[in-house]
């Protein structure tokens, strides 16, 4: 089982980690005993992301893949967010070992979650 | 920078001497032992040599000795073959086997579950120890066979098998420990337990992977798992695996000698390394009490953060340990031998490192180990929902 | 003087470059290939690189290839395991396979007949040639798994596998090859003979003993043998025996490339001896067809002595050849192979040697080993109760 | 399987190899078919063995052990050559191998079974 190098990159050096604050979308997947528990905390400007951080507990797959989602949702549009797939995660980092592709789903379901309850509570369609 | 290795239990580099003694089997002496011409019979003299090595080493006749391919091969041999020693062979189909085996016995008798067999996985306590009450309640007319590991290969705990092989055999069942972890590090004598089945392997004692050996006591058969030819006394088919048998006897026979000093320079390292961390590191647990353990291994749940990222931020430091058992590394589930010890607390499970100790740890380097995984486990905490959530509910 | 080997099917020296391609896995690369840290992940690389290899030796994708301990273990799990393939699981109990096959599936064979199974075994005639016709009768409902080898180890003879899997398929039965004294000696694709299981092992082709390797066909599936660890992608638990897959992958890189010249030149020796003997030595037979054979093999029967006779007084003269296969040794029955070839004359089979030549034969031995083996014969004859009575029935 | 350094020596130097001619005890034991044939010829004079020889088809135990056979009765009388068994020829060549031990009953059976017969003939009790 090895990791790609943007894999190693992200875990080694994550982005974005931590929380925000007065974060206005705030979601957590995941479950402590599967391994992997992911929080999402997203600042919303109308539209816009202006701001993502995450708290991960999980493993190396779990760490990178909740780095590489804020990386490529931030500045973005909620609508452009809710297009990103797991699969785009994980291919945005060279790919996954086939027995992790389950933790690259967990990042993007916190992306989702976070914009949809988002959207709902505001009333964005 | 020099890599500091500490998985040994998981594996270990093949030593120098071990390393010169199968050369010449890489080069002139290369005969099939089963051949009569001279290349044949100048190698059956070595691996006879080696059979003995083994033997000697855990107190045995040589001829009770079958060589194989380890002892995952060892363990399944024990539970697929040892119905042929009862006259009432299909009655004899309930085995008991412990909760914390390797998978090789678990996960078989998991499967042979389903085959068939009826099987009681004996629990532990959150020191791992094994709960005997139990075991002794749990056999009945049908018990065929108890298999309970000598030490555990992810915590170091060290099984009562002699009073195991003794409870066994006041009810006529046959009784099987796996040694690997034992073997060449603790006295182990097959006299002295009393088993009738010990499963061994090479790797864990300084020779190659791939060999093992299983040894079977005067008077006790197992049906054969690999039939064929007359190898092994018509034990285990196959051409033999030379040079993994004349490294594993030579092994064996330097870590017989070596035994002593070992335990004693090795214990102080493990020792001195679980000290600190467990008193450096906050919000750590040992799996496994401090009593009753091997002194090659240390395992420590590291809360909050999971165990597969410290091991990952540790390897690119030059460290290499373990999460779980090597086997296991396929799966995602947390190692079923840490959640019986944690008593199902799946996060504690996920947040377990197994550090193992041997012959080239050197107490220089606990240092540097105790300095980087205080910063990786703080580091991964720093982000870890877990324990933001934890110092949040503390009260300030 | 130096010895003169021939004796290249029962096992090969291990090659130069093989020995060279395993000593760093003696050394620095040691780590576990289930291990995550870098000493795991380096040498789980090497394996797959090993695993590529032995696939293209084959025409195989990589991912297809299992290793294990060896071709015994090979043909076992074939046997044992490829009813999980079918829907009526217990019901395709019954398999077919060769009269001449190996051991490894011959015993296997006849013990499982005893355990619920029915076998049927296909005869073969005077030259060692399967009767097809007997092979396609035999084919019923239960049939679930034909083996027939692809090339024998005590005659050489080669099967008609292609056509063989074909008439599997027809009927939707499962195929499987021993394959073992083909590989790296002759052209061989799974593809085009379209096999579900093959069975390859090291020891043939100049890596070491203890180590060989299964192709399962894609969609195909095998009931493990070795159960536990994740290894092989779950197909065959037990730690690798990392030397020795390391070995196999570059002496089947290596084959490939020599095949063809191999062949060439060692074709010659084989024939110039096998020639010679025959033309000299009185009152031989060659067991196997002039045709359908591979060109290591030399197979004869010396009527009137007996065979250990001969292989020992040749020892003696410093020339290693074997009576049957080296497997057989610990039993005094004759070949059963030797014995179907001989139409059942025991004294004939009993009489048999294997000349089996390859990679280290000159052509400047074969005057040496006639020259022994005419003499040998001879001493051997001038004392034999049976020579003496056909000399004097013989009309004067 | 390893033979001693004695049945080698007998294997590869048998002695009393042959026939005699005027033979007055000649006995057979054994089947090509299991792959031992030992044939003993003996010139018996009143109660001694005078000469001994022997044919055998076998393998190198089988020779070594006719051999040896011979070398034990030549000269001594019919009775010391009945006390003769199988067990004593293996331990006179410094043992065989266990799976070899039923060749070397063989030669002590043909022995007995020419001086029995002999002893038959000429009224001998
Ligand atoms: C306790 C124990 N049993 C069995 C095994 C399996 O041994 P092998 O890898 O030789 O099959 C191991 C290690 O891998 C072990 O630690
Ligand atoms: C045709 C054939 N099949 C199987 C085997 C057994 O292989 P291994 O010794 O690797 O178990 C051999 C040789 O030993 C062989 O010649």
């Amino acid at each position: 089982m090895n990791y790609t190098e943007k894999v190693m990159d992200h875990f080694m050096n994550p982005r974005n980690v931590g929380k925000i604050e007065d974060a206005n979308a705030i979601a957590e997947v995941g479950n402590p005993s599967c391994g992997d528990v992911i929080k999402m905390y997203l600042k919303i400007n109308g539209e816009m992301i202006e701001d993502i951080k995450f708290q991960t507990f999980g493993c190396g797959a779990a760490i990178a893949v909740s780095s590489q989602t804020t990386e490529m949702v931030k500045g973005k549009s909620l609508k452009e967010a809710l297009d990103i797939t797991r699969d785009q995660v994980a291919d945005e980092l060279g790919g996954l070992p086939a027995v992790k592709m389950h933790c690259s789903n967990l990042a993007a379901d916190a992306l989702h979650q976070a914009v949809k309850t988002y959207m709902k509570e505001h009333g964005i369609a | 920078m020099e890599r500091i290795y500490l998985d040994y239990n998981a594996t270990t580099p093949v030593r120098p001497e071990v390393r010169d003694a199968v050369l010449p089997f890489l080069n002139k002496l290369f005969g099939n032992p089963s051949s009569r011409h001279l290349e044949g019979r100048q190698v059956k003299t070595k691996i006879e040599a080696a059979r003995a090595q083994v033997a000697a080493a855990i107190g045995a006749d040589p001829e009770r000795i079958v060589f194989n391919a380890g002892a995952t091969e060892g363990n399944v041999t024990v539970l697929r073959g040892y119905q042929v020693n009862y006259k009432e062979k299909k009655g004899r189909n309930h085995i008991i086997v412990s909760g914390v085996e390797h998978p090789a016995v678990y996960d078989t008798a998991k499967k042979m579950a389903g085959e068939g067999y009826e099987v009681s996985f004996v629990p532990v306590d959150g020191e791992g120890n094994l709960d005997m009450a139990f075991l002794k309640n749990a056999i009945k007319e049908t018990t065929g066979l108890i298999s309970v590991m000598t030490v555990n290969n992810e915590t170091g705990v060290i099984y009562p098998v002699k009073e195991i092989a003794k409870i066994a055999h006041e009810k006529g069942i046959l009784f099987h420990t796996d040694a690997v972890q034992a073997i060449g590090k603790m006295p182990f004598s097959v006299k002295d337990i009393d088993a009738d089945f010990v499963t061994l392997s090479a790797h864990k004692v300084y020779a190659p992977k791939g060999v093992g050996a299983l040894y079977i006591k005067k008077g006790k058969r197992l049906d054969p798992l690999l039939t064929g030819g007359h190898q092994e006394n018509n034990r285990r088919a196959g051409t033999e695996n030379v040079v993994g048998m004349v490294a594993m006897g030579r092994a064996l026979e330097l870590a017989s000698g070596e035994m002593a000093a070992d335990r004693e320079r090795i214990g102080k390292i493990r020792d001195a390394f679980e000290a600190r961390i467990l008193a450096e590191v906050p919000h750590t647990r040992r799996n496994g009490g401090a009593d009753n353990r091997l002194y090659t291994t240390s395992n420590i749940s590291f809360r909050f953060v999971e165990g597969e990222a410290i091991q990952l931020k540790l390897d690119y430091h030059g460290i290499a340990v373990s999460t779980g058992s090597a086997c296991s590394s396929g799966t995602l589930d947390p190692s079923h031998v840490i959640m019986a010890i944690c008593n199902g607390d799946e996060e504690e499970a996920h947040s377990s490192i197994r550090f193992s100790f041997g012959k080239y740890s050197k107490m220089e380097e606990v240092g540097y180990v105790v300095d980087r995984v205080k910063e990786v486990v703080a580091q991964l905490r720093s982000f870890s929902p877990l324990y933001d959530k934890f110092m949040n509910s503390k009260p300030k």
